[in-house]
């Protein structure tokens, strides 16, 4: 088997996050890539919900939308989007919510709106989704979240979601009802929230890659935590599991549709 | 049901959408009205004051075909694809034509339909928290609660002129059913003074719906037979989401050249949905 | 699911319904937990805060046993025969002991049902407009459009403590599905604390549902099954309402001493759904 | 035939008022005989809705509850109850709306609430159900109900849902989206708004009853119109359709139901 790349070292690593029966707000990209490989290994009771409406969906290939057919038909049933947010979110049902973005800063909050100014921006991104109700909603998010050269930013150029807001106990005063991000995995390894200032600190790294590796990925002073595990590499089962949902993946998207003429 | 089941879409958009409108074609991923919106595009509508969701690849080719003023919406990309790229062009460089954004979060978005669903003023929700959007958008505001003291969001309610659905199936007296992914449609609907759907077979008497999802007749304006008309989009039990061409529309779009072509080709010089389905048929974009 | 499938109605009574607690027996005249409410006459359970928007016979007999100190409610009749008896006597003398009431129109008690299954604090509705139940009840406010400047009716949100149901059928897990009329049930269970469900099956997997009514395991706390548990109600698919035992109730809860003696034959001394269904069976009521 | 009782002069001359193809809010009773009765005589494209959300719904028999199977079974749909008040009550999208009372005032205000005091009632009433926002919001309400010694009152001991509140426009200011009470139904004839001063003017009396006997049924002084009519009476087909039946709903409602023991 060839090496593990950084996308399957993330995944795997936020799967082994998720814990059997744990219910999860899945966005698509790496998270459904996650949530699904923790149902096929070690959590085959983990409860997936899309924001578009399917409960309890069990697809056999990822989805490449949000809304793919796939998620209905194992759905263990559909609801229009209006209650996935009151009844189910907001309503505080959902364990674990995932989310992405562009930049993010050391107190997790998170961009997916714009580069540059909000009126005339440089860079205009897809914006909000369920990102900001899912942040403040869900009993715990988990961030997945590249490094590169602007994405982890000493100053958003825009809060799409909050995170823990300038740390301290912003969050718990900004009536905000989850816990916020508790995790951020990057690709050079893991971040979690220090208990009482609730900046991000670096606690995990994945194999061969260092500290300082981290800090150069970083725009701020990373703060590290006492002690920095290593990531246990990818088993077998879950590289096994994983490439072979990929390669369904790819091959389910890859089929021409027939144009119903 | 006030125009029948004898319209061609054509006479549909016609009598229906007008230039300046604020026009809803919902579709969450699924049921998405293409057809409508490829017959908007050939009518050269202007100024549209564009509501939905999730503006997708329909959404990116009339804003850059230059029918839109406005944009209401929560999440502008395509989805596992990457970005909408005549969306950006007209936000980051008015192209064609300058595009004033009305932008949501997705919960606040449907709060908002739910309460033009229901005629109310606003729609609330414990949302936007700690965030920039309510700095950036006058119609996310607060409302305090009169027994706990609690502020909340408000939005304002969303009534769109004329919502436009795909759905599966009408009977012959224009009640409308649709199943599966039916994310905001089922409140865009509702919310809206003018009701066009577009369907994939009418028959006789709809499935025995009991708590299924079913618009009566008294709510929709005109129902237009389409099949095939939320494709590349799809029709749970009729097509699937054409995934190719969604990743395909990446590159078609990316130029404005390419786009412009692709545009002229497909859907300016066709007449109507089976015209552009046969154009993909016969060499695939 | 806290509790899974092994407890029986009156382990699950024991456990989940404790003297004091705010309980919504919901059903809007389909599907009355009937035989949970037996249950709870029967372990003597007291100052029960009832919620409910039609409370009808099994409310009767509650408030007539003296369950109850307070009675959350929208409509409080025996529908299409007349009054409720016992709730009458509870209201206009304190028999057998004073009933708090705290009195909505449908369309309030829904909203705040709504806002308490999406954790609002609070419900809003174009509602009692000119009508003297605001002057009554403290808990029907006013709350002022943030973008209009209107005036809306407002209601707390109702978060019941325990949330009782009846449906067709559960599987093993504990999902429960439910179909026919299904009045205000949805949100009573979402914004419930607890939610225990008797139901008339248990199967090993439920019928496909896509945009049926489920409520999923993960927000039940007990599923208990219990045939027959919605008599004299019913349940879609499964028996009929007895509109005919509705209609005896009339006579049976008029006066204090034969409602008394009707109690003691069919609930007190039976031990479960089962023996009353079977003390009726023998001698007609 | 027998001659027809005062219960079926009533529900014939509500079935009249209702056009083909209107949209009926329907409560039980007299106003859902009446709705059915024009179903199955000059109406048959009406579309009934009965807040226990059955919409369109085509009943055999008459049902007892408001939530009868009967109604499921036979409904174009079934919704949810807080979407009937909703999406289709307050969204303005019911043409008719029945309404009933134990007491009705010149403006057709209705109390279904107490008699005596609210806090210490001589008798209690059901209470407000669906009418508050019936008589707000349908197009036009009509009012059943008849007339006894303390139905039709100078003062309502409790204003359970409003008519024209105190007339000469009160309704329209009140926000009210609703035309009101276009038509109250009793057993002597039938009532309408005045357009100037909105109060309740006898409009129509029943075969063989007079001016005087209406004003003797009712507790003030009673507006006259200039013109009153004598409603036409029952035609055959419309006792016919109605005992009919009102015959298959007794028997309906008398056969045992099999206690599911």
């Amino acid at each position: 088997m060839s090496a593990a790349t950084r996308d399957e070292l993330m995944t795997v690593a936020a799967a082994r996050m998720l814990s059997n029966g744990c219910v999860c707000f899945v966005g698509i990209g790496l998270p459904s890539a996650a949530c699904n490989l923790a149902r096929l290994t070690h959590a085959p009771d983990i409860v997936l919900i899309y924001e578009s409406g399917t409960i309890g969906t069990k697809p056999d290939v990822l989805p490449l939308s949000i809304g793919d057919g796939e998620l209905a038909e194992t759905a263990s049933f559909v609801i229009p989007l209006p209650e996935v947010f009151s009844h189910y979110l907001q309503a505080g049902r959902v364990d674990v919510g995932f989310l992405g973005a562009a930049q993010i800063d050391r107190y997790g909050n998170l961009n997916s709106t714009v580069i540059g100014s909000y009126e005339h921006p440089a860079t205009r991104l897809p914006g909000a989704g369920g990102a900001p109700e899912i942040a403040a909603h869900a009993k715990q998010t988990f961030v997945m979240c590249k490094a590169t050269p602007r994405s982890y930013v000493a100053r958003l150029d825009f809060c799409t979601s909050a995170g823990f807001g300038n740390g301290v106990g912003a969050r718990a005063r900004s009536g905000a009802r989850g816990r916020g991000p508790q995790a951020v995995i990057s690709d050079f390894g893991i971040l979690r929230p220090h208990p009482a200032t609730e900046e991000l600190q670096l606690t995990a790294l994945f194999e061969g890659i260092t500290s300082a590796d981290a800090q150069a990925a970083v725009g701020w002073a990373l703060s590290l935590a006492d002690r920095i595990d290593t990531v246990a590499p990818p088993t077998d089962a879950e590289m096994d599991a994983l490439r072979a949902l990929n390669a369904r993946t790819r091959e389910a998207h890859r089929k021409p549709v027939r144009i119903p003429v | 049901m006030s125009a029948g089941l004898s319209l061609t879409l054509s006479e549909a958009v016609e009598r229906f959408v007008a230039d300046g409108a604020s026009v809803a074609l919902e579709g969450f991923t699924h049921l998405i009205p293409f057809a409508a919106g490829h017959e908007i595009i050939r009518q050269h509508r202007r100024d549209l004051h564009l509501i939905r969701m999730t503006p997708d690849l329909i959404y990116d080719q009339m804003i850059g075909m230059g029918c839109a003023r406005k944009l209401t919406f929560s999440w502008g990309g395509n989805p596992g694809v990457g970005s909408l790229h005549r969306l950006r062009d007209a936000v980051e460089h008015s192209w064609p034509v300058p595009l004033e954004i009305d932008e949501h979060s997705h919960a606040g978005m449907a709060a908002a339909y739910c309460a033009g669903a229901a005629r109310l003023p606003f729609g609330m929700l414990r949302g936007y928290i700690d965030t920039d959007l309510p700095a950036h958008n006058p119609r996310i505001r607060q409302v305090e609660c009169p027994f706990t003291g609690e502020m909340l969001a408000a939005v304002p309610a969303i009534n769109p002129d004329v919502t436009i659905l795909h759905a599966q199936r009408a009977d012959r007296a224009g009640n409308i059913s649709l199943h599966g992914i039916v994310g905001a449609q089922r409140e865009a609907a509702l919310a809206a003074t003018t009701l066009l759907v577009t369907v994939e077979e009418i028959v006789e008497a709809l499935p025995p719906a009991m708590n299924g999802i079913v618009l009566p007749h008294w709510i929709v304006s005109a129902v237009v037979h389409c099949p095939g008309g939320a494709y590349p989009s799809y029709a749970h039990g009729c097509y699937a989401r054409d995934n190719a061409f969604y990743q395909r529309w990446d590159s078609i779009a990316r130029e404005r050249a390419g786009f412009g072509a692709w545009m002229q080709r497909h859907v300016l010089t066709t007449r109507d949905q089976r015209e552009f389905l046969a154009s993909l048929e016969a060499v695939p974009a």
